[in-house]
C-alpha cells in the first residue's frame, strides 16, 4: 500500500466518545495537554451525562470530550468533528451529527457487537458501520478491546483491569496520526498510578502499542501535523473554567488579605469550585459545605461580616433559593461574591447541559430594589478575571456581586498565560477604623464618594452596631420607617450600584469598525464562536463588528452610544432573549436576537447564517 | 503603687441606644435584663461580642444590646452564626431564635447547627406562638390551640424543643424561664462558659397573643408543684417543701412522697447521662392534667466535644504546616506549563 | 353662641390616629360600615406600625385609619384629610401633614399631657396645641379620658376596661359632626359583647356621651352633610382586599367543584388571607400553615397533582424562597396560584408598609426560562375578581399564575356590589378521562390548542405516569436530554402562555380618548389615584387618558397598538420602574416613569403634577 | 358458579417502561425490586398509589415505578407529601429519599413531617454521601470521612437519622439494608401497614462512590457480629450462633455471652416502649472500634397517633355538621349590605 501522507493542518477538532465508564474524559485530557505542551492552541468542550453511570453501552450513556488544537487562534472547541473516536455504537449514534462530511470515523469494533447495537437502540441485524450510514466518511475500525487485551496477556491483570486501559490505546493512536510524542503521558502515568507500578507499566504498554498499530497497520492514509500556533510569547498552562474561578477567588483573598470563606452545596456544574477551593486550605481558605444553599449564602454573608471575603457558589435552582438571602446582602451592604454556574432550565432541567437563562435571575431574582452588579465570564481562563474582578468590586463598593458563568465554559479548558501575582490589579480594602469613646458617633451607613458605606467589623474597638433587614435610616443605620427616608435609601443603593460604572472601562469593540451594518452583541460563553463567526464575516468583507459585554450590570457608559452606531444588532444568546430585553429597553433599539435552547454552545456557523440572513 | 480601678462595668453599659419596641409586659424585657446583666458579670467585651438574630418580636434583642449585631432573616439565624464563627472564631457569638424561627422555617438550621457543635449561645425565646405576625399557632403550640390561622384548633403534634435537640446531637441543654430571673442567671453562665452549642429553652410570656401559656410553671400559686429545678448531682425532688421526688420505676418516671422512698433511691441527676436526660426532656405533660409530671428546668445535658469552627482552623493549620505558606505564584502556574518563546 | 350651621360636602376624608391600643382600626371600621349602610361611597386606608404594641405614646406606635366617604364616586382613601382625630402627641406628630390647610383637628387632651409630649419627643415645655404648629386649622380640643370616665364613674368597671372605651367617644361625636345614626354601631356593640353586657352598656353610654356632647359644647360651628351617592342601584357589602382575596378564591372552587387546598407561611401583610380561608372549612377549604414557605407552595402543588385548587399565599420575602418550587409548577405545567401581598422592600424591608416592588420577580424571580402569567389587582374589590380570574387561568391553562396585590389595597376597603354566584364567569375544569388497558398510551404532555397538556389525577385508571422538574419529552413526558426536544419545549412553554392572550380580553381605556398627549399607564394598586386625576386632568381640558392594566403577562394583544398612539406615556409606580422596562423594551416606547417609593400610595395630586410637568 | 381469577398481579406490573439507570452494582436496584414484589404482594392498586422523591439517585425511583409519581426538588418531598395527602387522604403514598436529600437540605421538612405524622411510607436511602452530584460527603457521613469536598477529612459530627426521628416524634421508626431483601421485605409491609409516618432507614450501597460502607454490616464475614436483628417481643440476641445478647447495666447497654446470663435478664424487644427504642438508637459504634455494640436492624418503635390528614378532614367535615353546607351566595354577601335603589 501507497506511503503514508503527511498532511499539515491548521487546526483539527476531535471528539471523544464512548461509555461513561470508558475514560473518555481522560483520554481527552491528556491529549489537550500534551497538544498544549506542544504550543498548539486549544479549546474543549466536555459533554457529560445526567447518570453517574448510565446503564452501559446505551445512548444515555454516552460521554464526550471534543478538543479543538491548531496553529492558529482558537475560540470555540470546533462547530464539527475532523475526526470522531467512538468506543461503541451508542457512542456513533448520538455523536454522528458532531462530524463534519468527509470526516474520520475511528470505531472499536467491539463496541458494536450485538449487545451493544442492541443497548443503542438499533434495529435487529442493523450494524451502522456496514449499512451505509457511513457512507461519505472514512471509516476506521479498530478492535481496540482485543488488542489491548492481547497486549496485556502476559501482565498477570485481571480482565477488568485490562480492559480499563483500552483508552490509552485510542489515545496512542491519535498521537501517531497527530505526530505527538508519547512522554507527557507517560509522566502523567507514572505520577498518577505511583503506588501501583503495576498499571504503569501496563497502561504504557497499551499506549505505545496504540501509536505502533498506527506505524503498522495500513488503513490510514494520511498523518497529519498541527504546528505550534504563533500566539504571544510567555509562559501558558491550561486551564478549566471552574479551576479558573476557584483560583480567581483565591487571588483576591491574596492579593487583599482577606481570608476567603465559601458557604455552599453541590450542585452540578457548580460543585467542582467548592472542590478546587477545599484543597487550598494553606492559603487560609475556609469551605463549608452547608446543609443547603440557604445555609450557605447565609454563612457567607455572616463572615463577610466578621471581615471574611465571602463567597457562594450553585447553579440555577440552588439560586433560587438563596434570592431571599440576596436581598439580604444587598440591604446589608456588605462584600459577597454569588457565582452561578448556569445550566439548563426551568427548575431541574439539563443539570449537565449549558445555558444562559439566569441573567435575569441574577438582576431580578428577589423582592423589592435590590439592584445588584452581574459580570459574566467569557471563556474558561476568563473566569478567573471575572471572578477576580467580581471580587475588586464586591469589596471596593461593598455589594454582592454575581458572577455568571455556565456548564459550557466551567468544564471547558483552554491555554490561559500565566500571570504573575504582582501583575493582578489592585484591590484597595479598607476596615473602619477603630474609636475612642469621645470620638464622635460611628455613622454605619455613612457613605464615601463611591455611596460606599465603612465596613466596620467585629474586634474593632468602638464601633459596635447592628446591621438588619428593615429599612435603615441613611447614616446612623438604625431602624427606619420614615416614607422619605426609604426613597432615599431605594435611590442611593441604585446609585451606589449605577457608580461602579465610573470605575469599569468602557465597552470596546473586540472586531470591526466602529460603525456599519451590524453589530453581534454577546455576553457570557458565546463569545469564542461569535468572535470566530464575525472574523469570517469580515473576511467576506461584510460590514460586521463585535463587542462583548462582560458588565452586564451597570453596563459600560458608552454601552448606548455604541449600539446606535449600527443599522442592525444582532445578539446571540442560549436562551430565549433576556440581555436583548435589556438593550432594547435601555436604548429603545430594534436589536434582533438569536437565540439557541439547546444545553449546547453555539456553533459559529449559526451565527454566520443569521447574519447573512439579516444583512440579506 | 495603687492600683488603677477600671470603672466597673454594668448591665447598663451594654444596652444600646435604641428604644425598646416590645409591647408592654411581654417577657422579652425580663431576658434582655438578665442577659445585659450577666454581660456585666462576666464583663463581655462589647466590641468582640456578636448578637444574631432570625426574625420575630424576640428576634429583635441585638438592636437592644450596644454590641455587634446581625438582624438577619427568618430562621437562618444559625447559618449566620456558623459563617461568622468559622471565619471568626475568636469571637463571642450568641444566637437569639423565637419558636417559629427556630422551630418552624428555621428547624433544619437548628439542627445542623447542633450537631456541627459551634460554639454559640441559643437563647429561644418560646412563647408556643408566632408574636411579630400577630398571633398565629407555632410548632411548638399545643394541639388543639385556637390562634388567628386555626381557628378551629390546631392538629399538628407539636414539637419538643429538648428532645428534638437531644435527637440532634446536642451538646448543652437547657430550659428557664423569663419570670424567674434568678434560675436564668446560673443558666446563661454556665451557657455561656460551655464550648459548643449552648441550647437554652427560655419561656417567655407573650401576653398579647399568648398570654397565660406558662402560668402553671410560673405563677406562684402553682410553679411548686409544677416544676421540677434539677441540679447536677442533686436529688430530683420539688413542691413547696420539697416534698416529692421522682424516681425511675424501670424506665418510667414517677412521683413519689419524699418520705415515703430511701434516699438512695432517690435519682440524683446527672447531666452527662445522655439517657436520662432524653427522659427527662420526655417530661412534657399538659400540667393540667391529672397525675402530670413537674416539667423540668435547669440543665439537663452536657457533653464535651470537638467545636466545628475549630475542627476548620485546625485543618487549616495543619495544612499550613503540611504544605507551607501560601504562595500566589506558584497556585497560579499550576502543576504544568509550556513557554512559548 | 351662634347657631350650629349645617354644610352639604360631596366627600370627606377623616384620618383617625392614636395609640394601637386605643382602638383606631375599630373606630374607623365603624364610621366606614355606618357610611357604606347610609349609601355613601367609600374607600380606606389603614396604617399599622411595624410594632405589635410598641411602647405607648411613641411615634412609632401610631395607628391609623383613614376614610374617604363621599356622595361622589370615589377612587382613593383621599389624599388629604379634612378632619384629623388624634388621641395623642404622638399622633398629631405623624400625621399633621395629611391634613387639607384648614382643616379640623380633634384632640384629646389627655394625650398631650407632659408624660404624652415627652413620648413623641417634643421638646421641653412646646405643647403643638398652644405653640402655633396649628395656626391655620380649626383645632378642637376635648378631654377624652376625662368625659369617659365621668360617664362611667357609676359603672363599677376599672378604669383600663373604661378608658377602652374612649374611642366610642370619638366616634360619637363624629356621627354628630356628620349627622349619622348611632344605630349601626349599638347593634354591633350589642352582637361583639353579647357575652358581657356590662361592656354594651358602657361603651353605648360613652358612645352616646360623644354625640351628646357635639349637641352641648358649642364649639364647633357646623355639622356636615354627606348625602348618599349617586352609585348604581344594587346591593353593597363593604370589603376589605385580602378579604376579597379570599372570598374569589373559594368562590373558583366553588365554581369548579375543585378543592381549596391552601399552603402558606404567616406573612405580613398576607397573613389576612390564611385567617379567612382558615374559617370556610365548610366550603371544603384545607389551609395548612406550613413549616415555611417552601412547604407551603410544595405543599399546594402536591394538592394540586391531586386534583385540588392548589394556592399558596406570602408576600415579597416568602415569595423570594418558592422560586424554586415555582420553576418546579412551571415544568410540571400544573395549576397554581401564588399571592404576593407585595410590601415594601427589599429584603424584610417596611413589613407594614405598600409598594409594587415584586413585579419582576414575579416575573423573573427563578431560574431558566420559565414564563408565568401574572395578573395584579387594582382595588380592595377587585382583588375578589383577580383572584377569581387568577384561578381561571391557573386551571384552563394548566399554569401556575401570579396574583399581585398589595398592603395598601390588602388593608383598604370599600364598597362592592354584591356578586351572585350564578353571574361568576365559568371555569372550565377538565380532568383527564380514564383509559383501558386497550386505549392508546396516555400521552401526559400532549397538548390540545391552547397548548395546554391533559390533568391527570392520581386514583384515575389507566393515567398512571410520572412527573419530574428535568426536562420532559414532547409528548411522553418522560425525562429527554435532546438538544432538539429542550427547546421545542421552553419554546412551547412560552407559546403556551403567549396563547392566554386570546383568552383575555383587549385593553380597554379607562377614561379619555384613544389618541392625544399624554396616556397615563398604570397597573395595581395605583388605580384609584390615577384614575381620580385623570379626571381632573380632563375636567381641565387636557388631553389625557388612562389605561390600567390587569394583565401584566402576557400583555393584551392591542396594547402596544394603544400606546403608540399618544405623545407620552407616563407609567405611575409604586416602585423604582418596573412595568415601565416592560413596556419600553415590548414597544420600544420612550415611556416616562412617576415613581414613588415610601411605602405610601400615591396621592392624585402628585399624578396631576407630573402630568403638568410633562405637558408643559 | 365458578369464581373469576383475577389474573394476578406480579412485580413486574409494577415497573414503569424506563431504563432503569442507575450505576450496575448500586443497591437501589434491589430497593426496587423489594418494593415492587411488596406492591404486589400487598396487591396496591397502581392507580391509587403515588410515589414522591427529591432529587438524587434514589430520588429517580418514581420514575421505575408504574404508578402516579412526583420526582420533585431537593429535599421538599415530604412537603409534596403532605399536599397530596391532605387534598387526597385515600391515596396510598410512599416517598424516596436520599440521606442528603432528607438529612441536610430537606431536613425540617423531614421533621415537620414525622411530628405531623402524615400517613407516608418514607424510604431513606442512605448511602452516607451524595451519589448524584458525584461523591460529597453527607450529614450521615462519618466523621473525618475524605470526599471531593472534603480533602482533608470532613469535621461536622454525623446525625444518627433514627436518634433524630425519635426526637422529633417519630411514630415508626425502623431499619434494614439493601443486601437483605428478606429483611427488608416484611420492614416494607409493616411499614405500609402503619398508621401515619413510616419511617424505614435503608443502608444502601453506592458502590461508585462510597462502596463499602455497609459491608461490616451487610458482608457474610462480619455480619453476624456488627448487627442484630430487633423483633417485637424477641429477645436481644445475636452472632453466628445466636451466642451473644444485649443486657442493660443501668441505663447502659451490654454485650454478654448468652450463657452468662438467665434468660429472665434478656432483653426483650418491645417496639412501643420509647425510652429503650431510643437506648437502641444509639446503638451507633463505629463496627471496627473495639467493643462497638451491634447495629440494629428491625422495627425499633412504634406508636400509635392521630393522622394528620385525618384531623384536617375531620374538622372539615365536622365544619359542615356544624354550618351546614356551604352556601357561595352567603359567602358574597358577607354579614352586611345594604341596599341602593
Ligand atoms: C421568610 C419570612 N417568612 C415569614 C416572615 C414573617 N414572620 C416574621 S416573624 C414570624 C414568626 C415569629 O414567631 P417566633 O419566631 O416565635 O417569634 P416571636 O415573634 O414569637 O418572638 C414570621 C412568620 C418573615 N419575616 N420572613
Ligand atoms: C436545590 C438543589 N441543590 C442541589 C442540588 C444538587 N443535588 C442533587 S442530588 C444531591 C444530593 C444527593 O444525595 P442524596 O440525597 O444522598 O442522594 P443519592 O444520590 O446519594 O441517592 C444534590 C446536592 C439540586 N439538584 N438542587
Ligand atoms: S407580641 Fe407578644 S412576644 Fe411580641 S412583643 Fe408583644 S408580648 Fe412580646
Ligand atoms: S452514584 Fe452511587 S448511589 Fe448513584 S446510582 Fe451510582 S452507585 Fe447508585
Ligand atoms: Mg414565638
Ligand atoms: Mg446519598
Amino acid at each position: 500500500m501507497g506511503q503514508i501522507e503527511n498532511q499539515i493542518k491548521d487546526e483539527v477538532t476531535i471528539l471523544f466518545a464512548g461509555d461513561s465508564g470508558d475514560g473518555i474524559q481522560l483520554t481527552g485530557g491528556q491529549f489537550t495537554d500534551t497538544a498544549a505542551l506542544l504550543g498548539n492552541d486549544i479549546s474543549t468542550f466536555p459533554n457529560f451525562p445526567a447518570e453517574i453511570r448510565a446503564p452501559q453501552g446505551t445512548v444515555a450513556g454516552v460521554s464526550g470530550f471534543q478538543l479543538h488544537f491548531g496553529s492558529v487562534e482558537l475560540f470555540t472547541p470546533g462547530d464539527h468533528a475532523d475526526v470522531l473516536v467512538v468506543m461503541n455504537a451508542a457512542a456513533l449514534k448520538s455523536n454522528l451529527d458532531s462530524l463534519k462530511k468527509g470526516g474520520i470515523v475511528i470505531a472499536n469494533i467491539a463496541g458494536f457487537d450485538k449487545k451493544n447495537l442492541r443497548l443503542a437502540k438499533y434495529e435487529d441485524g442493523v450494524n451502522p458501520l456496514n449499512d451505509g450510514t457511513l457512507d461519505g466518511y472514512k471509516i476506521h475500525e479498530v478492535d481496540v478491546t482485543k488488542i489491548t487485551r492481547e497486549t496485556l496477556k502476559e501482565s498477570g491483570l485481571g480482565t477488568k483491569v485490562v480492559d480499563r486501559s483500552k483508552n490509552m490505546f485510542v489515545l496512542g493512536f491519535l498521537y501517531w496520526m497527530y505526530n505527538r510524542k508519547l512522554d507527557n503521558t507517560i509522566r502523567f502515568l507514572e505520577k498518577k498510578f505511583s503506588k501501583k507500578p503495576e498499571l504503569i507499566e501496563s497502561n504504557i504498554a497499551v499506549l505505545k502499542a496504540g501509536y505502533y498499530y498506527g506505524d503498522t497497520a495500513e488503513a490510514i492514509a494520511s498523518r497529519f501535523e498541527v504546528k505550534p500556533a504563533n500566539i504571544k510569547a510567555g509562559t501558558y498552562r491550561n486551564i478549566m473554567g471552574n479551576e479558573a474561578t476557584a483560583i480567581g477567588l483565591i487571588a483576591a483573598s491574596q492579593k487583599t488579605g482577606l481570608n476567603l470563606f465559601c458557604g455552599t452545596y453541590p450542585i452540578t456544574p457548580a460543585s467542582d469550585i467548592l472542590h478546587f477551593l477545599s484543597k487550598y486550605k494553606n492559603f487560609g481558605v475556609k469551605t463549608v459545605q452547608a446543609e443547603d444553599e440557604i445555609a450557605g449564602i447565609c454563612a457567607a454573608i455572616g463572615a463577610s461580616f466578621g471581615g471574611a471575603l465571602g463567597i457562594t457558589t450553585s447553579s440555577g435552582p440552588g439560586i433560587a433559593l438563596k434570592g431571599e438571602a440576596i436581598g439580604l446582602a444587598n440591604i446589608y451592604e456588605i462584600p459577597l461574591v454569588i457565582v452561578n454556574v448556569q445550566r439548563g432550565g426551568p427548575s431541574t432541567g439539563l443539570p449537565t447541559k449549558t445555558e444562559q437563562a439566569d441573567l435575569f435571575q441574577a438582576l431580578y431574582g428577589r423582592n423589592g430594589e435590590s439592584p445588584i452588579p452581574v459580570i459574566a465570564a467569557q471563556s474558561p481562563k476568563d473566569c478567573f478575571s471575572a471572578a477576580y474582578e467580581a471580587c475588586r468590586i464586591a469589596i471596593e463598593h461593598m455589594t454582592p456581586v454575581f458572577l455568571l458563568t455556565d456548564g459550557y465554559i466551567a468544564n471547558g479548558s483552554e491555554p490561559w498565560e500565566v500571570i504573575k501575582s504582582e501583575d493582578l490589579p489592585d484591590i484597595e480594602v479598607k476596615f473602619a477604623e477603630p474609636r475612642e469613646e469621645e470620638d464622635p458617633a460611628f455613622l454605619p451607613y455613612k457613605r464615601n464618594e463611591k455611596f460606599v458605606r465603612p465596613w466596620a467589623i467585629p474586634g474593632t474597638k468602638g464601633l459596635a452596631h447592628r446591621i438588619g433587614g428593615l429599612e435603615k435610616d441613611f447614616e446612623t443605620g438604625n431602624v427606619s420607617y420614615d416614607p422619605e427616608n426609604h426613597e432615599r435609601m431605594v435611590k442611593v443603593r441604585q446609585a451606589k450600584v449605577d457608580k461602579i460604572a465610573d470605575y469599569i472601562p468602557e465597552q470596546a469593540l473586540d472586531a470591526g469598525e466602529d460603525a456599519g451594518d451590524v453589530l453581534l452583541l454577546s455576553w457570557g460563553s458565546t463569545y469564542g464562536a461569535v468572535k470566530t463567526a464575525t472574523k469570517i464575516l469580515i473576511d467576506e468583507g461584510k460590514k460586521v463588528s463585535h463587542a462583548h459585554v462582560k458588565y452586564l450590570n451597570p453596563l459600560p457608559k458608552n454601552l448606548g452610544e455604541l449600539v446606535k452606531k449600527y443599522d442592525k444588532v444582532i445578539m446571540p444568546e442560549m436562551n430565549n432573549g433576556q440581555f436583548i430585553k435589556i438593550i432594547r429597553e435601555k436604548f429603545l433599539v430594534d436589536a434582533i436576537g438569536l437565540n439557541k435552547i439547546k444545553g449546547l454552545p453555539f456553533v459559529t456557523e449559526e451565527i454566520v447564517k443569521k447574519v447573512n440572513e439579516v444583512l440579506a | 503603687m495603687p492600683e488603677v480601678k477600671e470603672k466597673k462595668i454594668t448591665a447598663k453599659d451594654y444596652a444600646s441606644d435604641q428604644d425598646v419596641k416590645w409591647c408592654p409586659g411581654c417577657g422579652d424585657y425580663s431576658i434582655l435584663k438578665q442577659v445585659q446583666s450577666v454581660c456585666a458579670e462576666l464583663a463581655l467585651k462589647k466590641d468582640e461580642t456578636v448578637f444574631i438574630s432570625g426574625i420575630g418580636c424576640s428576634s429583635r434583642f441585638p438592636y437592644y444590646m450596644d454590641t455587634y449585631g446581625m438582624h438577619s432573616i427568618h430562621g437562618r439565624g444559625p447559618a449566620f452564626v456558623m459563617g461568622l464563627k468559622t471565619a471568626r472564631p475568636e469571637l463571642n457569638v450568641w444566637m437569639i431564635t423565637g419558636d417559629g424561627d427556630s422551630m418552624s422555617i428555621g428547624g433544619n438550621h437548628f439542627i445542623h447547627l447542633l450537631r456541627r457543635n459551634v460554639d454559640v449561645n441559643v437563647l429561644l425565646f418560646n412563647n408556643q406562638i408566632y408574636g411579630l405576625t400577630k398571633g398565629q399557632y407555632s410548632p411548638t403550640s399545643e394541639k388543639g390551640k385556637v390562634t388567628k390561622s386555626t381557628p378551629y384548633g390546631s392538629i399538628d403534634h407539636p414539637f419538643n424543643p429538648l428532645s428534638l435537640a437531644m435527637g440532634a446531637e446536642a451538646t448543652f441543654v437547657a430550659r428557664t424561664m423569663d419570670r424567674d430571673p434568678k434560675h436564668m442567671r446560673p443558666i446563661l453562665i454556665e451557657g455561656e462558659k460551655h464550648r459548643g452549642t449552648s441550647l437554652i429553652e427560655i419561656y417567655q410570656n407573650c401576653n398579647i397573643f399568648n398570654d397565660g401559656a406558662f402560668f402553671p410553671f410560673t405563677e406562684k400559686a402553682t410553679k411548686a408543684d409544677n416544676t421540677i429545678f434539677i441540679e447536677h448531682g442533686k436529688a430530683l425532688v420539688f413542691g413547696a417543701e420539697g416534698e416529692k421526688a421522682i424516681v425511675l420505676d424501670g424506665f418510667t418516671p414517677k412521683v413519689v412522697s419524699i418520705s415515703d422512698i430511701a434516699e438512695a433511691d432517690l435519682w440524683i441527676h446527672d447531666k452527662y447521662d445522655r439517657v436520662k436526660a432524653s427522659i427527662l426532656t420526655r417530661f412534657f405533660d399538659d400540667p393540667r392534667e391529672e397525675g402530670a409530671l413537674p416539667r423540668p428546668f435547669g440543665i439537663f445535658y452536657q457533653e464535651n466535644r470537638s467545636v466545628y469552627e475549630e475542627g476548620v482552623t485546625a485543618q487549616v493549620e495543619r495544612h499550613i504546616e503540611e504544605k507551607g505558606s501560601p504562595n500566589l505564584d506558584t497556585l497560579l502556574e499550576g502543576p504544568n506549563t509550556w513557554t512559548i518563546k
